[in-house]
């Protein structure tokens, strides 16, 4: 009995009792558009902060193409991005929103916990929710650094229209920003890609679904809740 | 917002730990490297300003036969290599794209300019100034004297017709020449700007 | 070469101009169009063709004119936020003072325009370059004045050794104070001391300069702080990652996730 | 501004007075700002406080003015005119302001400066009447400032004057220059370093052009111009005095040659003779095309239709013409007059050639500054496109014209086929320097120094201008480049070459005592060298002869070009060396030398400008001066046209901005026209910095853009409120940056020399 978040009406597709859906379509798409442009910018934009990267701009046609390019992604990342509150259907967007601000006590033991389980070792924390701890404080970092870096980038971009002093904070906004979702990011590719107890959460990312083992391993509360949602309906 | 020289020094001490990833701030301080002077292989002309009666001296940079820069002359006693923004300018006059080049004609009642060969142009204004100064040729005038109430005549060898303006913009033999000319033929009708 | 100064002495100034045009005489810049802005004024800031240009202010006082006349360029920073500010390493300080940009480096990002307190540096929007007052750094360095200084027939610039030209100008100001005692030399310690030096008539405020200009905060704790400290921050997490995979990777976690994630999950 | 500062920094003290406060003000220690026009009754005002509290020098003015000099007793000033004044030709007599002379036709001298004669009392009593307070109503100077003045010049000695166009653009021109005369004559501050007048002069070289006479009445070196009434040259001497029988014969020799001899005079009646009584000033050109007199003009390197006031008159007259030449380096508005903006051109018949011409460093010569320096240049470049130097327009036009009259035996065509001119194929500028140097006439050699022109007989040497006699006699000076100065004066006498033989202060025989010894010991110019009997010193000695001793009678004379061989305090009409016994033959007796006349009266007197917010305080039937020839027939009321415009250059343009609103450097540092007014006319007219104004006269309007500025104040003439608006003029509807013509405003109102007042006409203004 697989069980669905997404539709309502469980009954008109096959349930496969081995995977959950973890993240819709909506979502793995937001974060792939977001990712993906994530990193384009931070390729680009390394090549305009520092001169260890200029010459692979050339890869792209030089640095002022690579200008060219952080400013067209940077409306993609905003953009696109921002849509997907507003588009389709926002609720798992708004509902991811709402969970990562709503830092449990649970959350905080999965933290203390998590440096055990980073290097390979077990650590001891209470059933987490649909993201646990760590995610939550992954996808924080994410919201602040996007909003950060995005509201410093419209300064330093439109620099002319607003006061110098407000264009000379914007840039170490604009980098502290990155540096915070760089290392992020670095921790995050580590754990979906090569950490061997994580790594199987990748799969929601790509397909959507986790398998039943994983979710109720790393995701029990909200595995228990979802079991019971289908069950009740 | 901004810190003081102190601030900044303790903030300094802190960019110690600066790690090697390319965004450390790696002061640079330029080696000494050759500044080549366009002005090298360049013959000097000294001249005189053009603009006021200072009399400044100018020093023209000549490569290959074209003017590259133009400045103060430094051995000038006047102006001691320095110049006014006019005198610095001058430069602009040497291939100035608006400098008339080609002799040239407006015909009575065109609204055009053509261009004339130098040959036509002096052998126009040749021929107008004797029709003009043939014309016009007053050979006496009429006085009354004073004293005595009678009109006496008295040669005069003057054209009434032609009127020469020029010059203080000239050198000294061009305005000596002028001065000449306009007597040889018989205008006394020389002046220019000093009157003015 | 040792250190070089440019003293700008506005006491003496006529507002002539002509160090605009010998700068672009000698920089082959071309004009600009301009009208007039106020008094004798026509251009209002600097431009990447504009490198010097003249400011008037008028101040009438007791039934007293000050026409104070000011030329402005690049101040040549001893610590010059624009340099610390340059994103490629594009700018670069001379050992004369002389605080230089090279093009070929120079990638347009802005960060020196906007850190430098007199807002010098500007784009060249064609190629996305950045240019200011280079200080004649090639005349100086074969022996000439630089252009505006050769050029000033009031004697308003002059030019030579940091050491003796400072001594000269602090003479200058005990002179000049007699008549104008709000006087004062501006450049000395101001960042770090800058290679033109000005006897101001008036606060440096009237001129429209900042009193005290320094390093903006926001750039000293982003060149400082943020990018070393962050610099440790990423290559931690780098660090922490290659650590992580090797303790995985001792520990065996990779043959046996599954087993592994199962029994965790039990734990 | 570079020497000023310097002298400033070794303690001058600074004063400028100007109808508004200039950047050079803001360098000055003292600063008054002055209505256009007045000069002369503030430095009449400095003139009479000098006498009342004995500032003179009192041993420069007994011995080197003539102070003690005893004045006609039929001279007079009445209601603000001088004895002799005749209204209907608006002209003077001037017997009357002669000396008394003795039996021997020299001037009597005083016992004492208190002689009621004596030029000196005359002085007094005619400034008596300029008192610090009547200079106060009439200039707007506050009459403590005008003391302040007074005392600082008084004090810091010796003192110079710099003056320029500010001070002559006015119907009182010369009085103004005669009255800053007065002041360093009494001072003391003629013919010392660091004393004297000094025009800045506007023009490259204007100083040269108007020695070499382009002016309608004298001929180079400051010969008298020859009038109708000198059928000979005999006459002309009469005239003239026989100072400038030589000069007036070397220069027939250089212009005729072996065709001027002394059988015909040596060729004087080949000259054109002028008619006295018509004024053929710049100015007044533009009446004699208008008419319909002149058909052809030729313009060299000026362009008036900016520069002449009331500039609605040339555009009349040019149209006119049948052929107008045109010779400079842009299409300047006077050569393209037939397309200004709102003219028909169709109905403009006048041919125009215009020659494209060379720049001043595209060919060789000489120009000569302000100091009388003749500098040398080398061409360093060739000229641009197909552009030649005037020198071979001429001369090719010279020779062209002689080819058309080749074979005439009619009189009037004479001076041309016999005309000396030979300059080479191409002609050399260095031939022509050399013709103005001067040639020993016998041996075709040039004559090495003035001392070898001035001892040669008459009608042996040749020289196209006297005062550069020796200029290449001895290699070609003007081009020498030593600037040593061991004097530490500024002299650089081997530094090119200035006329007259190098003498780099003028009158410096004034700098010695009557030992002939320097009274300065810091400022030593010459001094009679007891033990070899010759003048001597770090300057060319300015006296007689250099062997004649301080006291022989040729050794005393400070002032050696005037006929009484002192400074004139008063400028009488006196010929000196006029024979005791007249010519047994019954001709005209011949004098030596006439002393320089100012035409409007001997000593400066104040009238108002031709068009004046008042009438004259001093003389109100006598307002404006008696002897202005107002040309302009459109006058302004000051009901109409309230405020006083006053009109000037600006440091980035230069004249009528021919050559410099073609360079974009300057366009951008200085790129239009403005007028400038005190804030107190922007509130009461409404606008503010930045907008456009509107500004009217009598003749015309324009529109500028408005700088609102404290650098001008409101002020009072006789108690009312008056105004001084400020606008420069060297724009015009051509070159790269056009603009309105201020000259469309200014009135054409002569002085007696010709020059415009342009420094002050009657206009209103309204934000437009």
């Amino acid at each position: 009995m697989a069980i669905n978040t997404q539709i309502k009406n469980p009954a008109q597709k096959q349930i496969d009792p081995n995977k959950v859906l973890r993240f819709t379509k909506g979502e793995r798409l937001s974060h792939w558009v977001h990712a993906i442009a994530f990193f384009v910018l931070l390729f680009t934009g390394l090549g305009v902060l520092s001169t260890f990267f200029q010459p692979a701009m050339l890869g792209v046609g030089g640095i002022q193409v690579a200008r060219l390019i952080h400013r067209g992604v940077a409306v993609v990342f905003v953009v696109v991005v921002g849509l997907m509150f507003f588009v389709g259907n926002p609720r798992y967007h708004w509902e991811w929103l709402k969970s990562v601000f709503n830092f449990t006590r649970a959350d905080l033991q999965h933290v203390t916990a998590f440096p055990k389980e980073f290097f390979g070792a077990h650590g001891t924390y209470p059933p987490q929710d649909k993201y646990n701890g760590g995610e939550k404080i992954n996808s924080l970092i994410t919201i602040f650094g996007s909003v950060f870096i995005t509201l410093s980038g419209m300064v330093m971009w439109f620099a002319t229209s607003f006061p110098p002093g407000l264009v000379r904070w914007a840039y170490p906004v604009h980098d502290l920003s990155m540096i915070m979702m760089t290392a992020a990011t670095i921790g995050h590719m580590y754990l979906c890609l090569l950490h061997p107890d994580s790594n199987p959460a990748l799969a929601g990312m790509i397909n959507g679904y986790v398998s039943t083992k994983f979710a109720r391993s790393h995701h029990a509360k909200w595995y228990d809740r979802v079991k019971d949602e289908q069950n009740n309906s | 917002m901004d810190v003081s020289r102190r601030g900044f020094l303790k903030l300094s001490g802190l960019s110690i730990a600066a790690f090697a990833t390319g965004l450390g701030f790696d002061p640079a301080v330029a080696e000494a490297k050759g500044y080549a002077l366009k002005l090298e292989g360049s013959k000097k002309f000294p001249s005189i300003c053009h603009f006021c009666a200072g009399g400044c001296g100018m020093l023209l940079y000549v490569k290959e036969g074209k003017l590259i820069h133009l400045e103060g002359d430094s051995d000038h006693p006047t102006n001691e290599g320095t110049l006014c923004p006019k005198g610095s300018s001058l430069l602009s006059v040497a291939y100035s794209p608006d400098r008339v080049t080609k002799p040239r004609r407006r015909a009575p009642g065109a609204d055009h300019w053509e261009d004339i060969s130098w040959e036509e142009a002096l052998d126009r204004v040749a021929k107008k100034t004797k029709e003009v100064r043939d014309a016009s040729w007053k050979v006496a005038d009429e006085v009354v004297n004073a004293k005595t109430g009678v009109t006496e005549t008295f040669p005069v060898n003057r054209t009434e017709g032609i009127a020469f303006l020029g010059s203080a913009e000239v050198d000294n033999e061009e305005s000596y020449l002028i001065s000449k000319f306009c007597r040889v033929i018989g205008t006394p009708y020389n002046e220019h700007q000093a009157r003015i | 070469m040792t250190r070089k100064m440019v003293f700008v002495d506005t006491s003496k100034c006529t507002g002539c101009k002509a160090c605009d045009v010998a700068c672009k005489e000698w920089n082959e810049l071309p004009a600009e169009k301009t009208h007039l802005i106020t008094s004798y004024q026509t251009q209002k800031d600097f431009t990447p063709k504009t490198w010097t240009y003249m400011t008037f202010i008028e101040k009438y006082e007791n039934q007293k004119m000050n026409f104070l006349m000011r030329k402005a360029q690049c101040f040549h920073c001893a610590e010059a936020a624009c340099l610390k500010a340059c994103s490629s390493n594009a700018i670069s300080k001379t050992d004369s003072g002389y605080v230089v940009i090279d093009h070929d480096k120079c990638i347009g990002c802005g960060y020196c325009e906007e850190n430098c307190p007199f807002g010098v540096p500007k784009a060249d929007q064609a190629n996305k370059k950045y240019y200011k007052c280079t200080g004649c750094i090639e005349r100086v360095e074969n022996n000439l004045k630089p252009a505006c200084v050769h050029t000033c027939q009031p004697g308003a610039l002059e030019f030579g050794e940091r050491v003796v030209l400072l001594g000269q100008a602090k003479k200058r100001l005990t002179e000049v104070q007699k008549t104008n005692p709000k006087a004062q030399i501006y450049g000395e310690k101001e960042m770090g001391g800058t290679t033109f030096l000005y006897l101001l008539l008036d606060r440096p405020e009237v001129y429209g300069l900042p009193a005290n200009p320094t390093i903006p905060l926001s750039l000293t704790l982003w060149k400082d702080v943020i990018q070393p400290v962050g610099g440790i921050a990423v290559g931690g997490a780098g660090a922490a990652v290659a650590v992580g995979v090797l303790a995985n990777l001792l520990r065996g976690n990779y043959r046996s996730s599954e087993d592994d994630s199962n029994n965790h999950a039990n734990s | 501004m570079r020497w000023i500062n310097r002298a400033k920094e070794k303690g001058a003290k600074i004063i400028v007075v100007d109808p508004r406060f200039t950047a050079t003000a803001s360098k000055a220690d003292l600063f008054a700002q002055i209505r256009p026009g007045t000069d002369i009754v503030y430095l009449g005002a400095i003139i009479n406080y000098i006498l009342e509290n004995k500032l003179f020098d009192r041993n420069y003015v007994l011995n080197y003015t003539n102070a003690l000099l005893k004045v006609s007793k039929d001279y007079k000033l009445e209601e603000g005119l001088f004895s002799g004044y005749d209204a209907k030709t608006r002209k003077y007599a001037v017997v009357s302001w002669g000396y008394q002379l003795g039996p021997d036709n020299k001037p009597l001298k005083a016992e004492s400066l208190e002689d009621q004669d004596s030029v000196f009392s005359k002085l007094k009593t005619h400034y008596s009447r300029y008192t610090f307070e009547t200079a106060e109503k009439i200039s707007g100077i506050p009459a403590a400032k005008i003391k302040e003045i007074a005392d600082t010049f008084c004090k810091g000695k010796p003192g110079t004057i710099l003056y320029a166009l500010g001070m002559t653009q006015h119907t009182t021109a010369t009085q103004g220059i005669r009255a800053y005369a007065i002041i360093q004559l009494l001072l003391g501050n003629i013919g010392k370093a660091g004393g004297g007048i000094n025009a800045l002069r506007g023009e490259p070289n204007v100083q040269g052009s108007t020695d070499m006479a382009n002016l309608y009445n004298s001929l180079p070196g400051y010969l008298p111009y020859p009038v109708n009434t000198d059928k000979t040259m005999r006459d002309y001497l009469v005239h003239n005095g026989s100072f400038y029988e030589k000069h007036l014969v070397a220069l027939l020799k250089a212009w005729f040659g072996e065709n001027a001899t002394k059988e015909n005079d040596y060729g004087f009646s080949y000259l054109p003779k002028i008619n006295p009584a018509v004024n053929g000033t710049f100015v007044k050109l533009f009446d004699m095309m208008e008419k319909g007199q002149v058909k052809l003009l030729f313009n060299v390197g000026s362009n008036p239709l900016v520069s002449q006031p009331n500039r609605q008159r040339v555009r009349a007259g040019l149209a006119k013409l049948d052929m107008l030449v045109v010779s400079d380096l842009f299409e300047i508005e006077t050569a393209q007059f037939w397309r200004e903006p709102g003219v028909k051109t169709a109905d403009i018949k006048t041919e125009v050639i215009m020659f494209p011409a060379a720049f001043v460093y595209e060919k060789d010569g000489t120009l000569t500054n302000s100091s009388r320096w003749i500098q040398w240049k080398d061409a360093a470049l060739k000229p641009l496109g197909e552009a030649k130097p005037d020198l071979e327009i001429v001369d090719a036009l010279f020779k062209k014209i002689r080819k058309l009259y080749a074979g005439s035996t009619d009189v009037k065509d004479a001076p041309i086929l016999q005309a000396r001119w030979d300059y080479g194929e191409e002609p050399s500028a260095l031939k022509v320097l050399q013709e103005l140097s001067g040639y020993d006439e016998a041996t075709g050699k040039l004559l090495p120094t003035i001392a070898d022109y001035l001892k040669a007989p008459i009608g042996a040497a040749s020289t196209g201008c006297w005062i550069y006699a020796g200029v290449t006699g001895n290699g070609n000076l003007a081009a020498r480049r030593k600037n040593a100065d061991p004097s530490g004066l500024g002299l650089f006498r081997d530094w090119s070459f200035a006329w007259p033989g190098n003498i780099r202060i003028l009158y410096n025989r004034a700098s010695c005592d009557d030992k002939g010894q320097p009274i300065d010991a810091k400022r030593k110019l010459i001094w009679w060298d007891i033990a070899k009997n010759v003048w001597t010193g770090d300057d060319g000695a300015d006296v007689v002869d250099k062997t004649k001793g301080p006291d022989t009678p040729e050794g005393k004379q400070s002032f050696r070009m005037n006929p009484e061989g002192v400074g004139r305090l008063f400028a009488a009409s006196y010929m000196s060396g006029m024979p005791v016994t007249p010519p047994a033959d019954g001709l005209p007796a011949i004098g030596v030398r006439p002393g320089g006349l100012c035409v409007d009266g001997p000593m400066p007197e104040f009238y108002e400008p031709t068009e004046s917010p008042t009438t004259n305080l001093l003389h109100p039937k006598v307002s404006g001066s008696p002897v202005a020839l107002v040309i302009s027939t459109l006058i302004g009321k000051s009901e109409e046209f309230p405020y006083v415009l006053t009109t000037y250059g600006v440091v980035e343009h230069f004249g009528a901005g021919g050559v410099t609103r073609n360079i974009p450097w300057l366009n951008e540092i200085m790129p239009e026209p403005f007028a400038e007014i005190s804030k107190n006319l922007a509130g009461k007219i409404g606008v503010k910095e930045g907008d456009m104004v509107e500004v009217s006269s009598a003749r015309g309007k324009i529109t500028v853009r408005a700088i609102v500025t404290d650098r001008l104040q409101s002020y009072k003439v006789n108690g009312k409120d008056t105004e001084t608006i400020g606008m420069p003029w060297s724009w015009g509807f051509a070159s790269l940056s056009p603009g309105p013509s201020t000259n469309d405003l200014t009135i054409a109102t002569l002085d007696p020399a010709g020059t415009p007042e342009y420094k002050a006409c009657l206009v209103n203004i309204r934000g437009a």
